[in-house]
């Protein structure tokens, strides 16, 4: 895995407690050996995560960003993770306009026992940010098309945390 | 602040690939961390019993230990910290084991990813304030929804335990589908024999109030106080003061419509009591063939009737009870083999399930307990079986081993050649899957000393040739196809989830798996409790299961009820959503997401609207923090800004990027 | 008035002739316009698919894209060895990697958008059921029929995507539409030993062996079927099957098209009696003479 | 009986043949409801559940060299009951192909029965069923196949004696050509 051999990014992972994280738990008792960039940030539910903390992280200088959370119908809280799916979903179109790479942005499913595939998750996202290399330093006054984000904004697209919820 | 950091080597699980010293010298460099020390095992009592020595000697008012996952020690450690005088939820944990030691090989790049995760841990702690749990009274009484073998179970033991039960099952006589067996494995003892004692005790203990024809309609509340509303469908026939004489039974004229009690093998009266040991042994009107309900006359079981007990008029009643908590035991029903068109789809009588085949056996059958077989009332010869009928078959979306097949399919073999001496029974199986006490002797019995002839593959096809139905199977063994001219097919097929199990589940707010069976808090170490606090799960509605492992789980969701119950306080956990009042503006999104229903609208003194979150209720998943378009509803313990401070831990702020 | 490309398939001119030409008038007593197929080529039958499956979904897809160049959408073939072809074809191509192969070896490319039926599916859910039982002049009442749809007409159903894949029931409906007495036959869909009748004519003996006796097990006086190829087994060589099991079978074996003619009342010339090798007259005695009418 | 050595597995082959197939061969558990419904396994070497277990365990020569996979009449049974939705039959197909391509021809009048009927249609476009079956009784040496049906077949018109060409035979005849350049990577 090339990720040792090089430097260290920076990538945050938000997992919902009951499923992804203990999936992640699984895979470190199966001693599926992963790429070590990843933090992992617990939450009771994806349906917890606010796409303000993925902003965050990435304009914070994170490299890449990884949700996840229990499988769709699997969700502890019943459909927390269909909140999250909408709502990620939206910050996926979102991050472009703000001049952000939205491969550096993913979010998946994973359930509590498998092990097997978090770590294929793991090190398939870790492969894919180093093959976009560190992330640009966030410069808002350069990278984002204000004109842009203005027309987005009048047309009434909202804000991606809270626009997509509406049922 | 004073904040203490521990570093567990776990022996050398951490300790392998983790520089542990290295990273507790790293903490104390952190802010208020005023203590930091690594340890061989920070889960042992010594290990505890260090931590709570820190507390004390350095005046620590908030614990960071680094070791296994949270899902396996958070609560040793939080009860620890506790004894130490501290708030339980003044302490955080960081997974250094299942997150780094065990999945990074370079010592390095963990140590330093430790540091990290300690780190995120701090500065979380940072923001973590005491949280107290609300305490609250309870309804000493059960509700036990379902009166096959687990829920008898569960209802005699919660009854023995001194609790009130009510008992609501859908059909008119409990006794489920152990009822309709003839014998069991592997003691080839009679059913009803073993079953009928313990549901005469239903019918007798005082404790227990048993509604049959009865489902339940709504259901409210939280653990300890639930609102329950039972609909008693109308029988027709007033069960205060029927004597289940069964004068009306004989009497009636309307014998068309098919029993279900004998699996529809043959037909039943309209006014039926479905078995001579019913519980409770009352007469039912089925509405739909009788034809005083369905013509308008007749009505003769009204005239024979001793006490008058019939009422043609007779509507639904609703019930409502209040209970502590639920037992949900709701069964399976069996896979509808007609999804398999090589087996006939019905067109050939005598290819029947493997329930209906212990109706045939059973001496209170339509049969008396002969074998006969459908079409033309043969004994048959040459009995096939075929197993995994819509278990492990992904094309009929059933990839799930239903477990109990292959140990009644033995027992039915070895029946058959006690009922008829000169047959041969045949057994076309995939696996056999027998590990139980006896179980695999038992299977073994039926080849050895009964003759049984196993054959190891699948059936692909059933025609009939003459008054024989030939079964085209194959035996991998032997490598090849074969075929068998048989009298009667037997299926044995599957269990699924009982119908209705997810309009019931929804009531509940118990999450049904893909296939409808209802999930359990831990697969291993919670199996009978659920993931809505107050609701257990007991027998095959959890997953399929034989009769032991239902009336083990009948007994062990009774006793989980029982241990709740006997507080005289319930405890709510106080990581659940709050309210700010002053930032609501009353406009009900959160109420709206809310999967449990646990957030209710109120008005201010001004007459505002404001939500209100109901402790007991909710669940902490925080969807309604994120929904919330004013920040006005945090998730204790997950508030907005605990989380950001580990996203700001990880990726530190820069100047022009401050939004806070 | 229905219009439907028309692909006939090799044996149409051949060993099938009476097929074709009682499709061909068929149709056309039931208002289906059969559009021939301009220069249509062989679609590969069953040797091309055992030597690779793009060279064989090749040879189909030039006839699909002869198809497009008529202009249309949907075509029909009465021989399901055909029907298998041409459709698996299509649903292979669905994966655009193979299309592109397939076109490769094309002059003309082929787009992929024609959806092929056999002649009987076009029937069965395009021609009112009403409207055949009013045409009828000579109800079949009297003759007992096993319906025999051969192996592939229906299977796999993800690619045939008709009737039903264990229990096929289009020609039973239909032959009970016309008056005959349908006998459930429980070998519907197995396999009369297709192509293997010249190799390994011993393979043929023992599977349409199996299916002549079932159709006597359950007491037919014919056998119908929708397939060239399980007509040419059961029919041209029921003479090797009986001498092969030491069997005496003589059950005539009819397209259905045959027996629809005939209670349609086309020209005998067209259904093509003649051609079948065993005997029919004694089968088609068995039919009651119709009623005078009134 | 010949004993396989399981460390000699063949990945390579397991690779080709679910490549080529489309078809996950480890999603295959024994249940031999292939084997079951094959109306084939009376003339077979190998049941068809067996070449699905040499699939597996990578047992390539013993695969390419049986009769089974060239008597397979791809009747689709397997295809369509397979508990675990494989298309067995392209599995088969697949086989054959690759037997084929590595010259073996172990049942040797089918595969002269194919070559001859894709040779016909190669050269007039479509199957001409009288020269189909002369060039199979001269490549086979087989020359009485089916002589015992002739006055059946001529007298009733069944087989005419002129093949049909079609005029756009030459087309037909290039997809061959174009499938020759291509090899099996066509």
């Amino acid at each position: 895995m090339p990720a040792q051999d090089v430097r260290e990014l920076r990538i945050v992972g938000f997992l919902c407690n009951w499923c992804s994280y203990g999936g992640a738990d699984t895979a470190g008792v199966g001693r599926f050996t992963q790429p070590t960039d990843l933090r992992i940030i617990r939450v009771p539910c994806s349906g917890r995560i606010d796409p303000l903390f993925i902003v965050r992280a990435l304009m914070n200088g994170a490299d890449g960003v990884l949700v996840s959370g229990c499988h769709p119908r699997d969700c502890h809280y019943a459909e927390g993770n269909f909140y999250a799916r909408r709502r990620l979903e939206m910050l996926k179109r979102f991050l472009p306009i703000t001049g952000i790479d939205e491969r550096r942005f993913e979010y998946t499913w994973v359930s509590a026992s498998e092990g097997q595939r978090w770590q294929h998750v793991v090190t398939e996202f870790t492969r894919r940010i180093h093959e976009l290399g560190p992330a640009p330093s966030f410069n808002p006054k350069s990278d984002v098309d204000w004109n842009a984000l203005a027309v987005q904004a009048s047309q009434g697209q909202g804000c991606p945390c809270h626009g997509s919820i509406q049922a | 602040m004073r904040i203490g950091v521990f570093i567990c080597h776990c022996g050398s699980n951490i300790a392998g690939t983790v520089d542990c010293p290295s990273v507790a010298a790293t903490a104390l460099t952190y802010p208020d961390v005023v203590f930091s020390t690594d340890t061989m095992y920070a889960c042992s009592e010594p290990g505890q019993d260090a931590i709570i020595q820190a507390v004390k000697d350095k005046n620590l008012d908030g614990v960071v230990v680094a070791s296994c996952t949270p899902r396996m020690h958070e609560q040793t450690f939080r009860r620890a910290v506790e004894r130490a005088g501290l708030n339980r939820y003044m302490f955080e944990m960081a997974n250094i084991r299942e997150h780094v030691s065990w999945i990074g090989k370079t010592k390095d790049l963990n140590t330093g990813k430790a540091a990290e995760l300690v780190r995120m841990a701090v500065e979380k702690l940072r923001r973590n304030r005491p949280l107290m749990a609300k305490r609250f009274e309870t309804t000493k009484r059960v509700l036990v929804i379902g009166g096959g073998v687990a829920g008898i179970q569960a209802a005699l033991d919660c009854a023995d335990g001194g609790q009130e039960v009510v008992l609501v099952e859908r059909e008119q006589s409990i006794g489920g589908k152990m009822a309709k067996l003839d014998k069991t494995f592997p003691t080839v003892d009679c059913s009803s024999c073993v079953l009928g004692p313990k549901m005469v005790d239903i019918a007798q203990h005082p404790n227990i109030t048993l509604y049959t024809c009865a489902e339940v309609e709504s259901v409210g509340g939280y653990v300890g106080n639930f609102q329950v509303t039972v609909r008693r469908k109308a029988t027709h026939v007033d069960w205060t003061k029927c004597t289940g004489c069964g004068l009306c039974v004989e009497k009636c004229p309307s014998r068309k419509h098919p029993d279900p009690f004998n699996e529809n093998l043959c037909n039943a009266p309209s006014i039926n009591i479905p078995f001579p040991q019913a519980i409770p042994k009352k007469a039912a009107i089925n509405a739909s063939s009788c034809l005083m309900l369905t013509k308008g006359k007749c009505g003769l079981c009204a005239k024979v009737c001793p006490v008058k007990c019939i009422d043609f008029e007779q509507k639904d009643e609703l019930v409502n009870v209040d209970v502590g908590a639920i037992v949900v035991a709701t069964g399976y029903d069996l896979f509808d083999w007609h999804k398999y068109p090589q087996y006939g789809e019905g067109r050939y009588k005598d290819v029947i399930t493997s329930l209906q085949y212990e109706r045939l056996l059973s001496a209170s059958g339509p049969t008396g307990g002969h074998i006969k077989r459908p079409s033309d009332g043969k004994e048959p010869k040459n009995v096939v079986f075929i197993q995994c009928v819509g278990s492990r078959d992904k094309s009929v979306n059933r990839p799930y081993c239903s477990g109990f097949c292959c140990m009644y399919t033995a027992k039915q073999a070895i029946l058959t050649k006690d009922h008829i001496p000169d047959s041969q029974s045949y057994v076309f199986y995939m696996d056999i899957r027998s590990p139980g006490k006896l179980y695999d002797e038992f299977v073994r019995r039926a080849m050895e000393e009964y003759g049984a002839q196993y054959v190891r593959g699948r059936v692909a096809m059933i025609y009939p040739k003459g008054d024989k139905l030939v079964v085209r199977g194959a035996d991998t063994l032997a490598g090849t196809q074969v075929e068998v001219p048989a009298d009667l097919v037997v299926l044995a097929v599957g269990a699924e989830s009982a119908k209705g199990a997810v309009q019931l589940g929804e009531k509940l707010r118990v999450a049904p798996d893909q296939y409808g069976f209802f999930v359990e808090s831990h697969p291993k170490l919670k199996p009978v409790e659920t993931n809505t606090a107050g609701v257990f799960l007991a027998g095959a509605c959890q997953g399929p299961k034989d009769i032991p492992a239902s009336v083990g789980q009948g007994s062990a969701a009774a006793s989980k009820v029982l241990g709740l119950l006997s507080k005289a306080m319930l405890e709510s956990d106080p990581a659940v959503s709050r309210v700010n009042p002053a930032r609501c503006v009353g406009c009900g999104k959160c109420i709206q997401t809310c999967p449990f229903g646990a957030i209710k609208e109120i008005q201010d003194r001004f007459g505002n609207p404001k939500a209100e979150v109901i402790d007991t209720v909710c669940q902490g998943c925080g969807i309604c923090t994120v929904t919330c378009p004013q920040g006005a509803i945090q998730l204790e313990h997950f508030t907005d800004n605990q989380i950001l401070a580990e996203v700001n831990a990880l990726c530190p702020p820069k100047m022009f990027a401050n939004f806070e | 008035m229905l219009k439907v490309a028309y692909y006939p398939g090799c044996s149409g001119q051949g060993t099938s002739l009476e097929y074709d030409t009682s499709t061909r008038a068929v149709c056309k007593a039931l208002d289906v316009e059969l559009m021939d197929i301009p220069d249509w080529s062989c679609c590969g039958s069953s040797p091309a698919h055992t030597v690779n499956h793009v060279l064989s979904a090749a040879l189909s897809a030039r006839n699909l894209a002869q198809v497009e160049a008529m202009g249309m959408t949907k075509a029909a073939t009465p021989c399901p060895s055909c029907l298998t072809n041409l459709r698996t074809a299509s649903h292979k191509m669905d994966d655009p990697e193979f299309k592109d192969k397939v076109n490769a070896l094309l002059d003309v490319p082929c787009k992929n958008s024609v959806d092929t039926q056999s002649v009987l599916q076009v029937l069965a859910e395009n021609v009112d059921p009403e409207l055949i039982k009013g045409k009828v002049v000579k109800p079949l009442t009297g003759i007992k029929i096993a319906c025999y749809y051969g192996c592939i007409m229906n299977r796999p159903p993800e690619v045939m995507r008709f009737d039903h894949h264990e229990n096929p029931m289009a020609m039973d409906n239909l032959m009970a539409l016309l008056g005959a007495e349908v006998v459930p036959f429980p070998l519907k869909v197995e396999c009369c030993g297709a192509s293997y009748g010249i190799p390994r004519g011993d393979i043929v003996a023992t599977l349409s062996g199996k299916l002549l006796d079932a159709s006597r097990d359950v007491g037919a006086d014919a056998i119908v079927t929708a397939c060239p190829l399980c007509q040419m087994n059961l029919d041209l060589r029921q003479g090797q099957i009986n001498d092969a099991l030491r069997e005496n079978f003589r059950i005539p074996v009819f397209y259905y098209t045959q027996l629809l003619g005939y209670a349609l009342g086309i020209d005998r010339a067209e259904l093509g009696f003649e051609k079948l090798c065993v005997d029919p007259r004694l089968a088609l005695g068995r039919i009651k003479q119709p009623q005078q009418a009134m | 009986m010949q004993i396989f050595n399981l460390a000699d597995a063949d990945q390579g082959f397991i690779d080709e043949v679910e490549a080529r197939s489309h078809q996950n061969v480890k999603n295959c558990y024994q249940c031999g409801n292939c084997t079951a419904g094959c109306p084939y396994t009376f003339v077979y070497d190998y049941s068809v559940s067996q070449i699905m277990r040499l699939v597996q365990t990578g047992q390539k020569d013993a695969i390419l060299k049986c009769r089974s996979i060239w008597l397979c009449g791809s009747c689709q049974s397997c295809t369509t009951r397979c508990p675990n939705k494989i298309d067995v039959a392209r599995v088969m197909d697949v086989c054959r192909h690759m037997a084929r391509e590595e010259g073996y021809a172990t049942e040797r009048s089918v595969k002269i029965f194919a070559d001859s009927f894709l040779e016909s249609v190669e050269r007039h476009g479509r199957a001409y069923e009288l020269g189909l079956m002369a060039s199979y009784m001269t490549r086979s040496g087989r020359v009485f196949t089916d002589v015992d049906l002739a006055p059946q077949v001529l007298m009733r018109g069944k087989l005419p004696f002129k093949p049909h060409p079609i005029q756009g035979r030459e087309q037909v005849a290039r997809i061959f050509e174009r499938f020759r350049k291509g090899g099996k990577n066509a």
